[in-house]
């Protein structure tokens, strides 16, 4: 048994494409940030698409996401047309966050996901008490909440992942381990061996697995899901990953060791996939490239036609600070 | 049927109760909460009537707390939660500030939360337990932040809060609990948020002013009449975001002079907010400077001599009083 | 030997290589400030130059990192540490008001650190990279807080915080750090905290403003100047906490109307105590209301387009003289 | 070897007087608060005094201590005499805290002790920096932070330990695990099988001991603290022991199970002492007597001095805010 190529061809398919989706629109937005078309920041998950594929591609309608900086196919996993995340970017009055906030800063909660606040870790509380809450109503949700191998190491982490396993929420930390944050390498953000080591201290279950690979990630997050969805508890998930770029644009990551990209570029997530699907004759190679410039062509019109979206009017600066009602 | 007097405590308790029966989207944690019923025992007997899952305890985590309630009040619960003193949410301010502050303007989602903090002084309780902090409450954009001084505005104040679409802090004056009492009616409802109440009129100065401080400046208004005659207004501010401007100006007009009094620091406390606004929207309706009678510019002290000459209190706004109506 | 105009960053990275360079009890860390140089670059080649015992990367943990600094500020150390950006501080605010405000207070052992903490928008930053936290940190006892303007100021204000005996925090609006340069003095020493600088002189109005809006309000005095004549004063206090009380009611002294700029939020923002002390101190001396132009309450929004309407500018600025002039 | 009782005379009855010192000092504080005569609350140790006894003791003159809510003997190991704690439960303007902040709110930084805030947590990286400042300026300081079970829930917690581990800080955690925070029970406060199990999870040594053995601990800790002087880097030391009394004395602790109280009566750490030493012909029960009546004479004598002890001035209410110099 191969849980790897264990999956249709519909759904490698499918994750593919969420991957493919991701790479070439973020190709674009640092395409347009180079060009000074975007204001703000551009921060990419270059080399980490495998994890909010696979996670997203296992979830139910119910369930609940907290992404983090990298997360963009959590984003489309779960529906999110690229248009809207141009929109986002672009800071166009129709999109996610209507202007208000910008880049990496959205999340859609009819889609199950929350907008990330830059502040690392404060979300995954809330994801928390958002599994608590829809399961209280009745509805089996479960919570994906990701966080970087920097976001670890605050008190808010902390208190989440604790707070979780003491009411037994199903929710699955995921622990994106990309070996920086921003500048700074793991041997000065932590000491364990890995980060997996903080699971027993939460008396949760703690489960290591290859951030590159989508179809083997697809294999254990779903059991996981599955498992917990019955028996409702957190888990922690550490994927093993690497950061294939700057910390954002404006950084070109200069202080990453050469070779250290050289060989996690073997292992990019989307050459992973292609291989194995074409070594389990699930998929040729032509078709793969043909899905690859049938996203590249939505991409480039979900691209035009937001340029074409509106940009907000200044006179609705006040709108919605509160509700009503 | 006429009651006996309620106390400030019991009155939140009995808000709390009322939401817990008639909402089934009402929630309860904090810590120590539950079975004992919190520090100050405001939710006794509330876990045992609706349960361990409406009310519980959690570890002691104010992120975790006010994160978890903003992720339920997302998904249609109305979570309200305790600090066991607002003290300790200065650990976690960026949850309200950052995260529930902003979450409707980023997103349009609305987050019906209210965060119960009990807090000020009186009672040697130290640096530590004794903190007022409406102004950084109340400088956060997307929060609302209630102040009452009187059992049956907490317990009516109390309802509107969780009733409302928005994060609300609820500060609970610890001093209030026990010290006072009034009749309550038994048929209530809950009273609009943004409202002040004149709980003295008066003609010669006002009292501008909100939790236990009521008290003191209604006590000192008595003073000042006693001593000189003069009538001094006392405006109950109760809900300082969104702040009853209306009212407060009105009762500039009605005085042409004003003191502000409140228990917290003196710099960038909420008296500085009403000054100003009073400075821009009524200048000249005044007779005489605007004056601040806060606590000064330290920690709050332990012991008792220290504390009484920190607190604000009835005999020192008298003598401010005094003061203002010769200027 | 003349030198070329230095930045604001530059201003402040050469106070950072004085104090390492002439103080061996300095340390610097932070998340990122080592061998990269900080978010902003404004550590840049200091880990290079003093070995990575004296400036180092931590991790992403601003409790930890505030708690650290006291505990080595009462062992004889002077620790200035970087937050990354100052948004990020609202997760410790309990280590600033609680511990290291208290501490001399309490307990007579002082501790002198920095908490050097870029602010401010205008960037798209967005809510989260943006904000004015100062009238936070001024409500706190014990904190000082500076707020330069200019380079120059900012380089020599850094130097007298980092000897200060007490906790301060310095506030680097990321707008100055590369739009703002001036030729600065090779022999240069502290400026002393606490005195505010007339940038322009007047007699009409004057503006007491800070940061990033001293340039914003110099440029509004030249427009009214050449719309109408009016000569506006621009106070830029610099230092917020203490406050320089003397040069602010002079100022009213001479001018008679004021208006009071900032970038950070409206209600409870430091500008209401500014506000509230000249109403109180200098009430007599007010030809006008006392204005403040301010951010709105709401978060700092991300589209140029909702961040330039947010954000007060000079063109904002003049309109308001030119009513107040009128007034 | 019994390495609990291969002790010199006077170390163990060193020992023996610093816990009784505490619990005859609390004990008249306890009468106090009941009579009123104390204003503000009063927190006691009852049952926890081997945590501070061992590990002052074993201390040397440069370490740096962060006592929790119920380390009084932390103080009284490291010289606080008697008189200044009465001053400072008094209020009175001699004593650590000058009236300015109440019972256990305080410590005296010339015997190496940070005064506590309530805030849990809050001083861990405080006293983590305070050795690393030490180490720097050439001082061998070994660290000693205590917190509760309900303590390390706290994001600061977390945050600390983790710092201190990446920094190599030999600073001892000393989690006291009284089985209660206030009213919580470990069972809602975390799910892991032990505390020590965080240990793994921060790539640190965790060490499990008995909190109410005295000379167990001054054996076990002597030991940690010679390796990490040495060999720097934090431990966690997971003291099992339990609260006797209620969380303060306001609070008749009447939530905690009447037969855990009965067991761990037991074992108290003064009677457990006591056998020890009379076991292992170290000391004679009439010597033990003794010392305990010297010191009830001792606490007398303090109390007594510390009401005539002035209370602060209001005029000087202001003073101190800021530091000059
Ligand atoms: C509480 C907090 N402190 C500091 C920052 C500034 N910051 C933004 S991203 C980042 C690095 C994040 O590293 P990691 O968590 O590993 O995520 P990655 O960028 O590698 O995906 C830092 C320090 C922040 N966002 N939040
Ligand atoms: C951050 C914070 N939140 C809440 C409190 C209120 N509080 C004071 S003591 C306490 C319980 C502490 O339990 P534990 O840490 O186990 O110590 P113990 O009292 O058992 O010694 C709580 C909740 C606090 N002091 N600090
Ligand atoms: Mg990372
Ligand atoms: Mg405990």
């Amino acid at each position: 048994m191969n849980p790897q190529t264990d999956i249709s061809k519909e759904a490698a398919l499918a994750l593919l494409r969420v991957m493919l989706l991701a790479r070439r629109i973020e190709e674009r937005l640092i395409r347009l940030y180079h060009q000074g078309r975007i204001f703000g920041g551009v921060y990419c998950g270059f080399g980490q698409e495998a994890i909010g594929t696979a996670t997203t591609a296992v979830s139910s309608a119910d369930d609940l996401f907290a992404p983090c900086i990298r997360d963009m196919t959590v984003h489309l996993g779960r529906g999110t047309p690229p248009r809207d995340i141009f929109r986002q970017f672009l800071g166009r009055a129709n999109g996610p966050t209507r202007g208000r906030d910008g880049n990496i800063h959205y999340g859609e909660l009819h889609r199950g996901v929350f907008a990330f606040i830059s502040h690392l870790g404060a979300m995954l509380p809330v994801v928390t008490g958002g599994v608590m809450a829809r399961r209280r109503l009745g509805r089996p949700a479960v919570g994906f909440a990701y966080i970087g191998d920097g976001g670890t190491s605050t008190g808010d982490f902390h208190e989440a992942v604790n707070f979780a396993a003491v009411f037994d929420v199903p929710v699955i930390f995921v622990v994106e381990n990309n070996q920086f944050a921003y500048s700074t390498p793991n041997a000065h953000q932590f000491r364990c061996r890995s980060l997996v080591d903080r699971a027993v201290g939460y008396g949760i279950q703690g489960v290591t697995a290859d951030g590159n690979d989508v179809l083997g990630l697809h294999a254990t997050v779903g059991a996981l899901v599955a498992e917990i969805r019955e028996k409702p508890r957190p888990v922690l998930l550490v994927c093993e990953t690497m950061r294939m770029r700057g910390h954002g644009e404006h950084d070109d990551g200069s202080y990453v060791p050469r070779e250290l990209l050289e060989t996690w570029a073997k292992r990019c997530p989307l050459l992973v996939a292609r291989e194995q699907l074409i070594a389990a004759g699930i998929a040729t190679a032509a078709e793969l490239d043909a899905l690859d410039a049938a996203v590249q062509a939505e991409v480039n019109e979900a691209y035009q036609q937001a340029l074409s979206d509106p940009l907000p009017n200044p006179a609705t600066l006040m709108e919605g600070v509160y509700a009503v009602g | 049927m006429p009651s006996a007097e309620t106390t400030f405590l019991e009155a939140i308790r009995q808000a709390l109760q009322r939401l817990l029966r008639e909402r089934s989207d009402v929630v309860m944690f904090g810590q120590d909460i539950g079975a004992f019923g919190g520090a100050f025992k405001v939710t006794a007997g509330l876990q045992k009537e609706f349960g361990a899952d409406r009310v519980f305890d959690t570890p002691i985590s104010e992120s975790a707390i006010l994160g978890a309630a903003l992720g339920m009040a997302t998904m249609g619960l109305r979570p309200v939660v305790e600090m066991q003193f607002s003290d300790f949410a200065t650990t976690a301010l960026h949850q309200l500030l950052n995260n529930a502050g902003t979450l409707h303007y980023r997103t349009g989602v609305a987050a019906p939360l209210v965060v119960r903090a009990p807090c000020g002084g009186g009672f040697a309780g130290g640096p530590f337990h004794s903190e007022e902090l409406e102004a950084f409450f109340c400088h956060m954009p997307g929060l609302k932040v209630v102040y009452p001084a009187f059992p049956a505005d907490a317990r009516a104040l109390l309802l509107a809060a969780a009733l409302d679409p928005n994060p609300v802090v609820f500060l609970e004056n610890k001093y209030l609990y026990r010290h006072v009492k009034e009749w309550l009616p038994a048929v209530w409802s809950p009273t609009t948020l943004g409202t002040a109440r004149v709980c003295r009129p008066g003609s010669d100065a006002v009292v501008l002013t909100y939790g236990a401080m009521v008290h003191e400046a209604l006590r000192a208004a008595e003073l000042v009449h006693a001593e000189d005659g003069g009538e001094v207004m006392v405006l109950d501010l109760r809900s300082l975001k969104p702040l009853d401007t209306d009212s407060i100006l009105a009762a500039v007009a009605a005085t042409n002079r004003v003191l502000i009094v409140h228990e917290g620091w003196h710099t960038g406390g909420f008296g500085a907010e009403i000054a100003a606004l009073v400075a821009e929207r009524a200048f000249h309706l005044l007779d005489a400077p605007i004056w601040r009678l806060t606590a000064p510019d330290c920690p709050v002290p332990f012991a008792q001599e220290l504390e009484k000459a920190y607190r604000p209190n009835a005999e020192k706004i008298r003598d401010a009083l005094l003061e203002l109506l010769e200027h």
